[in-house]
């Protein structure tokens, strides 16, 4: 039967698998489109690998939805910023924030924290007061009070400060803060608990609740806050970037985070687009490199067809993991070493396939008919032999993509990935390295591996349901 | 009678549709005469005689007719009697291409073995001795019981597949396209064979082939199948001397002769698709004394001498 | 008339591996002499493996000689360049068995006409256009509008074979090569193929090699024969004399073991050749059919007999008429 | 004898490839320059030896740095080090095949060695055990499952296992693994999480091994999982295969109870190709292990290999892998000679 595209289309569209493959893809190409267009080029290096970067996210915790599951509302982290800067000229001059958030949860927030960046001024230091206005109404004023240290003598005003890194204080560490809330607690609920009471039961009890009427703070006030920053100056250039108040929780994200507090759900996005670039790469070489071979030396014949022969024999009867193993450790942990010897190690089994499907094709008779009119071997090698075995060979280009894909997996697993490019493998490598089966970490354990599989069977389901369109045993003449 | 076979249908479902492959066929053959089944490819030849055996495909969708066998209804037995007590003790079969009916990784002889281990208990070594006897008589030398098939020339494993299809002394032994993959001297020498076979046992046979010529030097009886249906039956003498089809008497023409010279004719067209056959005589559209009721109506069976059988309308009643 | 193609002394081996690291040469054509003359049909007719397919590949330097002379139109090709032959490769063509593999599935018969014309560089599309609906209309493939347009799994046997006729016809060849073009087309149209060929070949003047193991065909077409044994020539002339009254024991004993539709043939034996064909790595010594030959004598084994003229326009190569002529031995014969 | 030549060309091709695979790494360790600095970590932990050995006699620093330099000198003469490194590459590959690559960094035997060589003794039966044990069972239930599927195509139970063969392509060892541990040791706590043997081990012959086995379940289970379901596939579709050749139909005819049929024109006919795949497969399978020891703490050289990656330590890595082509080879060979006895066609 002649090769009639339409018909292997339907063919093809029939099975349930290719659907599901087809829609999979889908999904996959939208997701790293999305990444593509959204990260910064240098995510690995400059964030996912950077612990600064994520000192304000929780350690180690579940996703958000886990709650869903349990009859107790988990505290959720929040991470509350603003550049929104009301500037307040009367008197002293300050700059004013206000953060609004919701508390909905049935347990404490774990910690609190306040963060600053990219402060400029030209005189004095300025100041920072923290004010907290809760659901019922109450206001813990003068929460947290911070001086800006004084720039170090000699240097020339404008004086820029945390702008690598911000000014982060962690509420639960300041004994300032302690002595605020008893304060607080006493003017408004009239209990006697020192500094040192407040610091020793927690903090955030007295941040974020109101007593029973015996005096133990077991509920958390749920409903709107507002906190209010004011940095007051004594320059009327100083300015402030941002400011950040963390409410440190339980749950996170969409994906929970690992121990460095990285939030998983931002590293398994960016997993997408180098999943399908590894594989797509890896394939195409391996599928080109392969296919070129495979046809010449099949139709060409005598010694070249031997010494090919000879070498994608070795190559494949080599295992490949260890070999795999070695040379990236030798070469480096680089993805394009990685590519490179997949590539390597895996032209050797399409050249064989391939040739020996060109031996097969080049029987047919219109191949010699083909000589006798006097065509020169490409003519019959791009006109005859590369259409035969074309759709055969596309398929294994789809096949071979899930094994790149799970290959590189393998090998970030053993710790041998580009750091600079996380993927899915590494980051489940960072998750066995620390331990998290044994932590009951499954968010961070799971997921990377679901992702794994499914990227893999989506290519896997469309190569099935390519192979009875393009394999030649099932598509006899007559 | 040894054979009967009455109205048998066997239709195939495939991606197109339902194919006739058998389409309400009748025949019958004595003891000791051969029936020679005659028909280009895709008329059904082959079809008939995986029926007749029991051989069929997994997408067959109707298997219906009488099949009368020494006076036994076969289409009355289970799959298990059928195999127990049909399957080559009473009907044999040698296969189209020789090559492929042995089994690549198992010695010759102990295939040909086989049915004796199996259907009369024999011991081992006596099965042995049977088969070297029937390879002597087929004449193959007795080493060829250890071979394998690759390690046999064509001719040979022909006479090994044909000794195995004479081992039980079956009443009815099935040849389709014996000798195809054959050259003409070795043809020769497995057609003679074939001849004494059948004289000194007695035995019934199907033979089936494209080739009318070769159908004569064995077969008494002939049938001519076109689409699915015998269109004419009747003795060698009556089929080849006085042909009542009009396909059988162009097809008669069309084969060329080596002895005496003939123009030799072709017929136009090509044989039906048996998924959308045409309507009335599926061989009107390829008929040069097509009559208009021919495309109306499926054609009568006449029966214009004794012993012969012809399904066409240039013999049938009007009141068909 | 002069000889379009001679062969002299012709000899074409090919390899096969034996075990690992052996190869022995199979004598697919070993010193064969013919000619075929200006719109003449020379039938070969021979056994599987007889070399007669061999010998017509040879003929268009499809396959290699190893000794010997090829003569085409006059001009000796035996060693010329597969790129100096380029001419050859317009000027003579083939047609294979098995139209079912000599067209390629993936293109449309326009595409499968057009290819030789491209290849030679017959660059006006218009022009190959005209060119391909003529070919097409003398093989008798009409509508010729809705051909071109069909894929080969569209036709029937018949219908390709004549796609690969046509083709074969495009450049307007002096020479074809016909290698059983109808063994496996149905009996029904095998007629109208041979009927298409030898008309094509008296409008066109063509000489044609017609290949087969059928000899009740070649005596329709040809207007000689000629038939191989083991990769000789063992016999050869008019067709109607060598199938009348065969010479050579092998082309009798083939000639009696092909039947005629006749009813009484079941009533008889047939007279048949014993033993099978030995295989050409290794063919015996002396003249090649002696190890089956009813009439064997004891030179046969020892000399190779020489194909001459027995009886006018009819050659054999037997000592049963000849016992002085001995084929000369060649260099190329001792291994 | 064609038998035996035939074996004889097989085992000629595999040793070609352990001695392109030993100059394949060497070259690598040359052109990189990484032998060079093997060697001089080689010969500097020498020459300190050396020179603690000397500092008791010598007391003048100059003449113990003169006669200490003078050592270093001979060693890197020895060493080749002088030379270019493809002048040194037939030492190279020699040192490479002896496992004479110093000591290992990290990681010593039950007994304290930290030799390559040792280590690699030590650890190399227990991966076997786990190799062959798994394959076996894969093996098998390929057999059994894939023969039994391919009578009835296209069944629930055909297109479960067809299925299943895409997910087990798909599934990445070491992924299964940790679901394992997570599942069956961490949340239902039955089985235990790694290891080879409790601590501390039993003593016993008995519980001994019932606690071998203990913790051998889900090591095993995992490559199974990874393992078996390509070769059901695979031996379901050359089982289909075969099924649909002539013979098979002659055997029919023949009146051949299907057992028989299936026994002897099927499965006998199959097995060979078979057996190629699963040849083919073993590569798969030397991974699948290395990655599923990591995650079970399997003290084979897996763990091994993990351990001298996470630990860089050279002359570790290039004796594993060295090691690993070795069993390959060795097992293909043993599987070859098997195919060659069960396929009478077989002419290389």
């Amino acid at each position: 039967m002649g090769f009639n595209a339409k018909d292997a289309l339907n063919e093809f569209w029939s099975s349930r698998v290719s659907k599901l493959g087809v829609f999979f893809m889908v999904t996959l190409f939208a997701i790293s489109f999305y990444v593509l267009v959204s990260y910064p080029s240098n995510f690995g290096t400059s964030y996912w690998n950077r612990p600064q970067h994520w000192a304000d996210y929780p350690k180690a915790v579940p996703p958000t939805w886990t709650q869903m599951l349990t009859s107790d509302k988990k505290a959720q982290h929040q991470i509350l910023v603003t550049d929104e800067v009301y500037v307040r000229d009367k008197g002293i001059r300050a700059l004013e924030y206000s953060i609004r958030f919701n508390y909905k949860a049935d347990e404490y927030p774990k910690f609190t924290s306040f963060s600053l960046s990219e402060l400029t001024f030209y005189d004095d230091p300025p100041f920072v007061y923290l004010t907290l206005e809760r659901p019922d109404g109450t206001v813990i004023e003068d929460l947290l009070f911070h001086s800006i240290p004084y720039p170090s003598p000699g240097d020339e005003p404008p004086f820029v400060k945390y702008v690598e890194s911000p000014l982060r204080i962690y509420l639960p560490g300041s004994s300032e803060v302690n002595s605020a809330l008893s304060r607080f607690v006493r003017s408004e609920y009239e209990l006697g608990l020192t500094p040192l009471d407040i610091g020793n039961s927690g903090q955030e009890q007295y941040i974020f609740g109101t007593p029973d009427s015996e005096g133990n703070f077991d509920q958390p006030l749920t409903g709107s806050y507002t906190m209010k920053i004011r940095v007051e100056t004594f320059h009327e250039d100083d300015t402030v970037g941002s400011v950040k108040f963390v409410v440190g929780g339980t749950v996170f994200g969409y994906m929970g985070t690992d121990t460095l507090g990285r939030d998983l759900a931002v590293g398994l996005l960016f997993g997408f687009p180098v999943a399908l670039f590894i594989g797509f790469i890896t394939s195409t070489l391996t599928t080109i490199v392969g296919s070129v071979l495979g046809i010449w030396g099949g139709y060409v014949g005598g010694r070249t067809d031997d010494v090919i022969q000879r070498v994608s024999d070795i190559l494949n009867n080599l295992p490949q993991l260890p070999i795999l193993i070695f040379l990236v450790f030798i070469l480096g942990q680089n993805i394009w070493n990685i590519i490179l010897v997949l590539v390597f190690f895996g032209w050797p089994g399409l050249t064989i396939l391939v040739r020996s499907m060109v031996l097969q094709a080049k029987e047919e008779q219109f191949i010699e008919a083909s000589v006798a009119i006097g065509a020169s071997r490409s003519w019959i090698m791009a006109r005859h032999i590369f259409p035969q075995v074309a759709p055969f060979i596309f398929t294994q280009m789809i096949f071979y993509t899930p094994s790149a894909i799970l290959a590189e997996a393998a090998l970030s697993f053993l710790g041998l990935g580009d750091p600079s490019l996380p993927t899915w493998g590494q980051i489940l490598e960072r998750g066995f390295q620390t331990g998290a089966i044994y932590l009951g970490y499954w968010w961070w354990i799971i997921p990377p591996g679901l992702l794994i599989v499914i990227t893999a069977l989506c290519f896997v389901f469309i190569a099935q349901g390519l192979e009875p369109v393009v394999n030649p045993r099932l598509r006899r003449r007559r | 009678m040894v054979l009967k076979i009455e109205e048998l249908h066997l239709h195939y479902v495939t991606m197109r549709g339902m194919l006739k492959a058998v389409d309400g066929i009748s025949l019958e053959i004595g003891s000791g005469e051969a029936l020679g089944l005659v028909g280009e490819s895709g008329c059904g030849k082959t079809s008939m005689s995986l029926g007749i055996t029991r051989l069929l495909p997994s997408n067959v969708s109707e298997y219906k007719g009488s099949i009368e066998l020494e006076g036994r209804e076969l289409m009355k037995l289970s799959k298990e009697e059928f195999r127990s007590d049909i399957n080559w003790k009473k009907i044999s079969m040698v296969f189209q291409g020789a090559m492929n009916s042995l089994n690549p990784v198992i010695r010759v002889g102990i295939q040909v073995a086989e049915p004796l281990v199996v259907h009369e208990k024999m011991r081992k070594q006596e099965a042995k001795e049977r088969v070297l006897e029937i390879f002597e008589r087929v004449g193959l030398p007795p080493e060829t019981f250890d071979r394998y098939a690759h390690e046999l020339s064509g001719g040979m494993k022909q006479r090994v597949v044909i000794a195995m299809a004479l081992l039980l002394n079956p009443p009815l032994i099935i040849l389709d396209e014996p000798t195809s993959a054959l050259d003409v001297s070795i043809q020769a020498q497995v057609m003679n064979l074939l001849k004494q076979l059948k004289k000194e046992r007695n035995m019934a046979m199907i033979f089936i082939t494209h080739d009318i010529a070769l159908s004569s030097d064995i077969s008494d009886k002939m049938a001519v199948m076109y689409g699915g249906r015998i269109v004419e039956f009747g003795t060698s003498e009556q089929v080849i001397n006085d042909p009542r089809h009009p396909y059988t008497q162009k097809l008669l023409a069309s084969t060329p002769l080596l002895r005496s010279y003939n123009e030799p004719e072709f017929i136009p067209g090509a044989p039906p698709d048996l998924v959308s056959p045409p309507t009335g005589c599926n061989y009107h559209p390829r008929c040069h004394m097509v009559m208009d009721v021919c495309s109306r109506k499926d054609p009568p069976t006449a029966y214009p001498e004794e012993g012969q059988r012809v399904e066409c309308w240039l013999y049938g009643e009007e009141n068909e | 008339m002069s000889s379009i193609v001679e062969t002299r002394n012709l000899r074409m081996y090919y390899t096969v591996r034996q075990g690992l690291f052996k190869t022995v040469p199979v004598k697919a054509v070993d010193g064969v002499s013919m000619n075929i003359k200006a719109a003449e049909t020379l039938a070969l007719v021979g056994e599987s493996g007889c070399g007669k397919t061999s010998l017509g590949r040879t003929t268009l330097r499809l396959l290699e000689p190893v000794s010997g002379e090829l003569i085409f139109k006059g001009k000796d090709i035996t060693h010329d360049s597969q790129q100096s032959l380029k001419w050859l490769r317009r000027d003579a063509q083939i047609i294979f068995q098995d139209p079912y593999s000599s067209i390629n599935p993936y293109m449309n018969i326009h595409q499968i006409m057009e290819e030789p014309l491209i290849i030679h560089k017959i660059e006006d599309a218009d022009k190959r256009t005209e060119m391909i609906y003529r070919a097409l209309e003398e093989v008798r493939l009409y509508p010729v509008d809705e051909v071109v347009r069909k894929y080969p799994h569209m036709l029937s046997g018949g219908q390709r074979q004549r796609v690969t006729f046509a083709r074969a016809l495009l450049l307007d060849p002096t020479y074809i090569v016909a290698d059983e073009p109808v063994s496996m087309i149905d009996a029904s149209s095998r007629v109208e193929l041979l009927q298409i060929l030898s008309n094509l070949q008296k409008l066109h003047n063509l000489s044609i090699l017609y290949i087969t193991h059928d000899i009740s065909t070649a005596k329709y077409v040809s207007n000689r024969l000629a038939v191989m044994y083991v990769g000789k020539m063992v016999e050869r002339g008019d067709v109607l004399k060598v199938i009348g009254k065969p010479l050579h024991p092998y082309t009798q004993g083939l000639i009696a073991s092909v039947p005629d539709p006749d009813p009484s043939n079941r009533l008889s034996y047939r007279e048949v050749i014993p033993g099978e064909p030995p295989n050409a790595i290794n063919p015996p010594a002396g003249c090649r059919f002696h190890t089956r030959c009813p009439h064997v004598m004891p030179i046969c084994s020892e000399k190779e007999p020489k194909l001459i003229e027995i009886e006018q326009g009819q050659d054999a190569a037997c000592f049963l008429y000849h016992k002085e002529f001995v084929e000369e031995e060649q260099p190329g014969d001792k291994r | 004898m064609r038998l035996g030549r035939n074996l004889l060309v097989r085992g000629f091709t595999l040793l070609m490839v352990v001695v392109v695979t030993l100059l394949l790494m060497n070259v690598v360790l040359g052109a990189t320059g990484f032998s060079d600095r093997m060697l001089n970590a080689l010969i500097n932990d020498q020459v300190r030896i050396y020179r603690q050995g000397l500092v008791q006699t010598i007391q003048d620093p100059t003449e113990l740095q003169r006669i200490v330099n003078n050592y270093k000198d001979v060693l890197i003469e020895a060493y080749g080090l002088d030379k270019p490194w493809p002048m040194r590459l037939p030492q190279m590959i020699w040192r490479v095949m002896t496992f004479d690559l110093g000591k290992a960094k990290n990681a010593q035997t039950f007994k304290g060695s930290t030799e390559i060589y040792d280590l690699i003794a030590e650890r190399l039966p227990k991966s076997i055990l786990l190799i062959t044990t798994s394959v076996g069972i894969s093996a098998l239930l390929g057999l059994t499952i894939g023969t039994k599927i391919a009578t009835m195509p296209g069944s629930k139970i055909d297109r479960f296992f067809s299925n299943y063969s895409a997910f087990s392509y798909a599934l990445p060892t070491w992924w299964t693994g940790i679901l394992f541990i997570l599942i069956f040791a961490q949340y239902l706590r039955i089985l235990p999480p790694g290891g080879m043997y409790s601590a501390p081990p039993p003593t016993e012959a008995i519980p001994r091994f019932l606690d071998l086995l203990f913790h051998a379940i889900l090591p095993i289970s995992t490559l199974v999982l990874a393992l078996s379901g390509s070769w059901i596939y695979l031996t379901r579709t050359m089982v289909l295969n075969t099924a649909q050749q002539d013979f098979v139909n002659v055997a029919r005819a023949k009146g051949l109870p299907e057992n028989l049929v299936m026994r002897r024109y099927i499965i006998r006919v199959a097995a060979p190709p078979i057996i190629t795949n699963i040849i083919l497969g073993l590569a798969g399978s030397l991974s699948g292990a290395i990655l599923t020891e990591t995650v079970f703490g399997w003290p084979g050289m897996g763990l091994l290999y993990w351990n001298a990656i996470v630990t860089v330590d050279e002359g570790l890595i290039i004796a594993l892998t060295f090691v690993y082509t070795l069993i390959y080879v060795i097992a293909r060979m043993i599987l070859e000679v098997l195919y060659v006895f069960l396929d009478p066609r077989v002419e290389y």
